[in-house]
């Protein structure tokens, strides 16, 4: 055997290489949205799809979302597997009675006899430098939907295996890629065979004994960097990566929150009626007497997302992170 | 460059790109709905054809009918009647085959049940045991639909991917005038168009969007003028004239069939009763209204066609309402009965498999039938 | 002075009364939507208004949500305070992209020099026997969109109070209005002068020493029963009527919750990603050494709005509320 | 009743309350666009509004180019520019009375900056220190809108509002083609028709939408024809003829103003740019194409026209250009300066009043802040 030293991929390039493998296992998959076509999206994810597979297989549509995700319930009607890109986050909002109204809940109203297999991938989130309404978190709304499974990658590997588990389920799927991870490498080896991820387990990050940060998506790095720097401080933080919000890993979170006693929920997303509040209280409900302070949120301010220059301020950074774990009671402590 | 340069260099050219994608004209609705009774048309249309039209009004007149008489009776939460809008419900049904595909709006379920659904299964959404009663796939009827509009995209994209696989199959959507106004119709005609997609729309122009009248809707010269800004054919019918309002349908279907694209097809009808049994008609139009369409009546109108070239009898017109009374005396006894209900129903389907949340919720709620000895 | 019988008003009327109120003090003050002129609303709430201030003031537009929020938007640029009518909470769902993009930014975008005081009246919940889509309770996506205020009252007084303030709001107001409310009726008396409610207070509807109920709309008739029958328990409960999600009156609720020590919080809205899980955060975040046991929830199954038949075991019922109650961990108590 | 006794009683009657509501006829659009440069027409132009419309092309590719090179220095997160479009910003600007409104897209900055505003301000939001840079009362220019086809409702409710009021105010939308397939196009258009709301639509059709082009965009013989399907004017107009759109628009506007109710116009123009800074336009059309447009390019259009009939000489050309390069230096200058951003902002105008909620976390920022001694 001989060893070929391999570049490693970007978390854009895993996406890609999942959708282009779903695509050729399975003739259903379909891929549509604005732009997916020749010029391969405005974050070329979708980059030689249509090539490989033909306009009819990655197809640039109209300019318009809820028609985008409308014909892609009719598609999955009639049996295919449609992975619709929304360009940014904000501009899913046109599509969401399509998405509330008939994507959630087409499977319930007809007792499981017309499910609605459709991967909805969203770039979402900020610290990309965009201006309005390119970096919403948008992911309140569809925790909040029953019907939907939402999902959001936090690795290269984890784009990969999650985005293929989203195309194969039978059940609408709400897949956030963090836009300023798409860049991100990690020791994902595209040569090698990959897996599928299935969608509903949260993993331990790093361990650690003195509190838990609970988080997803774009802020597991951040948190990652918030666990090292805390280590300055004493604290040896344990970092859970949720990768699915819906259906949630109570498991592996109240696990984690048993062992330390003390929990930080962190995200981007705005704190008031933002995901924190239900991870917290789900904690609290399951954790109580286990808890030595309570559950804390570190998340974007509850104000429309900002522009560039100011965004740094509104994002939850290392700072802030650690600022949260020190006023977890620690004096209780002794 | 000085300007005696640049008037020696360069020459105005015309916009290079630009040149119309299709002549509108043969788009372009004619001036009057098209109409086939009482013309010289209906000598050409198929006697069966028409006789089973016939058939099928009375019947769907019935079916309104008694439907009606179960809001009353309790026995169904809501019914959006569509009497005086047979024509339209019926000659939509018929006009499809088997492998087809039919995209209802929430007023009609006379158009699942023409089309072969059994009446009941129809009737579930509005008796109120479950959102859709029966399997779309069956009989090729999509759920029916209450966001108004929403239904459109989906029938674009259900005759896309069939085209797509190859399958012959054409997509017929329902909507109604007040629908054309949503930003659905619109966005689903125009990628039907671009698609060349096999899809018909089914305007049913009723005059009304609940209390809204058609002028407050629309200043458009007709809703089947839209068809124009989309590139497609629009299509102008008299709704209450069972034989054009098919002879329009199954040409936009051979059409569309044929890959020739979608069509819009207004039929101009009207709502006879209010909007739905809980509506009061009479906070927005006038008697005279009613009265002047009610002298309109698809069932009239046909069946004077019939009579007049002796297609038909007192014997069959007898038939006819024989066998409507049979399904109505059928549906009544079959709708008195109450539903059978499994309240664990509300978690079975929500996911392929349910989420742990759901799991726990239902044991919850199990424990409480339980408690309160409702289930074993 | 002669003392008059007054027949008491329903909440439907107390609403009329302070659209028609508003329109008379000020003749900025559009009322729009579908059927709400001619017709006075499928509930009825707008009667008369088209009458007596003429269809230029209480307009029926076509057929097209969004396009109404939108035009709205144009109309309050100019100095108009529109007051929208969504025909039904799930009617909403069209105009979400104007709600979030645009109503619930344009000041912020514009530095406060373009505010747009627009009150959206959502018939909102269930319990009416409605079909699918007639029913849902959506608060959770207006709590996540900074820039809105959020009210749903639960009385006839409130009903005209928060109203008259919504409409006098130099800001956007999502205006629940509880369905099955609108034809409850209590003691107020359309015939006396009529007082606004200032938006952001909540109000202890029933004083208690066990534990605190948290709720508003539809849900605090409910939590009241609730109180009655748990008083056979033994249990003397207090109940908060929240009257505004956004603003959120921390204040009242945790003054109640450390008295009591004890928290349920009660909606119909879904339990996942629902206000009731940033409500428990908030209490926990802030009176964690109060609670004597974890704050809990009694909400909506996370499904999608069940038909009439089967709507009641989805409802938040007084039983569920007094198992919840029964589960606030009493042991400890002696 | 039986067969006989209908047949005398019965007649069949047409459908009562239809009629078409207008005459389609005049609301469709010419099948050319209409051009003024080079034709009979120019004759009758107005020449100092044709040097008017000359100098702002001039500044107006300048202030494109200018806008464009600060991306490259790192001074505009990202730029969308409009040249070869700069006729439809800049007669859009033109035709406009101070008291009436101008709602743009997010690549109409130019359209603004022609109307008055300071660029610096017009470019807040693509610098990125706040969204919108100026009061939008101030010039009535509503703020730029990135979401597509989202303004257009604003500008008909903002139209119908005055028009209410009684005052002499008329809007003017500019929407690409990209933007006429969302839904919002759709609503806007069918709300201003049946309003009969003082307003004018301008569609840029330059080619593209991003990377999608027009072909895949819709099957219309040309957008224009959408306007009919809403009873409303649709008029082609060469777009990068800036005489022949100031005279449409300008007939337009004068329609609406007179109480004649919405027009559609399609400007047929071209993107000779990518689509920003950060899009790669090769990888979705040739350079062929780009340079047949560059030919038919405004400015050479009308600078010709004006040249050969003696209206412009060297000189002339001259100040057009010294001008614009005065402004490209102040701009360069002013967009070099760093801005005074306060962090505060975040939370002062999200309400009329801050929630207690929005004060936490006001004092949390101000604290850290505070702590790296960022703030005093
Ligand atoms: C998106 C949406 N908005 C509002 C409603 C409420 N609604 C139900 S029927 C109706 C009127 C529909 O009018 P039209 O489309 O003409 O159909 P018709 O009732 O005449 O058959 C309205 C407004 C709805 N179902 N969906
Ligand atoms: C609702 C919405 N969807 C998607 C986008 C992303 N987007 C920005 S510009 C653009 C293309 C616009 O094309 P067109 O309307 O023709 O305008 P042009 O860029 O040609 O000026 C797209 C898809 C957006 N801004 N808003
Ligand atoms: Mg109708
Ligand atoms: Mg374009």
């Amino acid at each position: 055997m001989t060893t070929v030293a391999v570049k490693p991929a970007t978390m854009a390039q895993a996406l890609t290489r999942a959708m282009r493998d779903a695509m050729a296992a399975d003739p259903t998959v379909h891929v549509m949205g604005e732009d997916v076509g020749t010029l391969g999206g405005v974050f070329r994810v979708t980059d030689g799809l249509a090539k490989e597979f033909g306009e009819d297989r990655c197809t640039d549509t109209p300019l318009a979302e809820a028609g985008i995700l409308g014909t892609a319930v009719g598609m999955a009607m009639y049996g295919l597997r449609p992975v619709v890109e929304m360009q940014f986050d904000a501009f899913a909002y046109p599509a969401f009675e399509q998405l509330i109204s008939h994507v959630a809940r087409m499977r319930n109203r007809t007792r499981g006899t017309m499910p609605l297999p459709i991967t909805i991938r969203v770039p979402y989130g900020g610290g990309i430098g965009g201006v309005e309404h390119h970096s919403d978190s948008s992911e309140a709304y569809y925790l909040a939907t029953p019907g939907l499974h939402v999902v959001a990658p936090a690795t290269v590997a984890d784009a990969y295996g999650l985005l293929r588990a989203a195309i194969a389920s039978d059940d609408p799927v709400v897949f956030l890629e963090p836009k300023r991870l798409y860049w991100s490498k990690d020791s994902w080896n595209p040569e090698e065979p990959q897996s599928v991820e299935p969608i509903g387990r949260a993993v331990v990050r790093r361990s650690g004994r003195s509190a838990t940060l609970i988080t997803y998506g774009p802020s597991v790095p951040v948190c990652l960097e918030a666990a090292e720097a805390a280590r300055a401080e004493g604290w040896d933080l344990e970092v859970v990566d949720l990768r699915s919000l819906v259906p949630f890993d109570d498991e592996t979170v109240c696990a984690s929150v048993r062992r330390t006693g003390r929990a930080v929920v962190v995200h981007e997303s705005g704190g008031f009626g933002g995901p924190g509040g239900e991870i917290a209280a789900r904690v609290m409900e399951r954790c109580f007497h286990h808890l030595e302070a309570p559950v804390l949120r570190v998340a974007g301010f509850d104000i429309p997302y900002p522009p560039p220059m100011l965004e740094r301020h509104h994002l939850p950074g290392v700072d802030r992170i650690l600022d949260a774990v020190g006023r977890l009671q620690w004096e209780a402590e002794s | 460059m000085t300007v005696m340069e640049q008037r020696g260099g360069y020459r105005p050219s015309p916009p290079p790109a630009w040149q119309p994608r299709t002549d509108p004209a043969p788009l372009l609705p004619d001036a009057e709905p098209y109409r086939v009774l009482g013309t010289e048309a209906a000598g050409k249309a198929d006697p069966g054809l028409l006789r089973r039209l016939y058939a099928e009004l009375v019947r769907g007149r019935r079916y309104n009918a008694q439907a009606t008489a179960l809001t009353k009776q309790g026995r169904l939460a809501v019914y959006p009647s569509s009497t005086g809008q047979e024509a339209c419900e019926v000659a939509a049904a018929l006009v499809l085959e088997d492998r087809d595909w039919l995209f209802p709006s929430y007023r009609d379920t006379l158009a699942a049940v023409a089309r072969g659904l059994d009446p009941v299964e129809a009737l579930t959404l509005l008796r109120g045991d479950w959102h859709t009663g029966y399997d779309p796939h069956e009989h090729r009827i999509a759920p029916l639909c209450t966001p108004l509009a929403t239904q459109l995209p989906h029938a674009v994209g259900l005759a896309h991917a069939a085209r797509l696989k190859g399958d012959d199959v054409v997509a017929l959507a329902l909507v109604g005038d007040g629908g054309t106004s949503e930003g659905d119709f619109h966005e689903a005609l125009n990628f039907a168009a671009v698609w060349q997609a096999p899809v018909v729309f089914l305007v049913q122009n009723n005059g009304f969007a609940i209390s809204v009248p058609l002028a407050k809707q629309t200043a458009a010269p007709s809703l089947a003028h839209k068809a124009v800004g989309y590139g497609m054919p629009g299509r102008l019918v008299d709704g209450n004239d069972a034989a054009a309002v098919h002879q329009v349908l199954a040409d936009a279907v051979r059409h569309a069939r044929a890959g020739g694209g979608p069509t819009l097809v207004e039929a101009i009808t009207y709502r006879v009763e209010a909007h739905t049994n809980a509506d009061d008609a009479t906070r927005y139009r006038g008697d005279a209204e009613v009265d002047a369409w009610r002298d309109h009546d698809p069932i009239k109108l046909l069946e004077h066609e019939l009579t007049t070239r002796g297609l038909l009898d007192d014997a069959g017109i007898q038939a006819a309402r024989d066998a409507a009374e049979t399904m109505a005396a059928d549906l009544r006894e079959r709708m008195n009965q109450d539903p059978v209900l499994d309240p664990m129903d509300l978690f079975a389907h929500v996911y392929a498999e349910p989420t742990p949340q759901l799991l726990e919720q239902r044991a919850q709620l199990q424990a409480e039938l339980e408690a309160e000895g409702e289930t074993p």
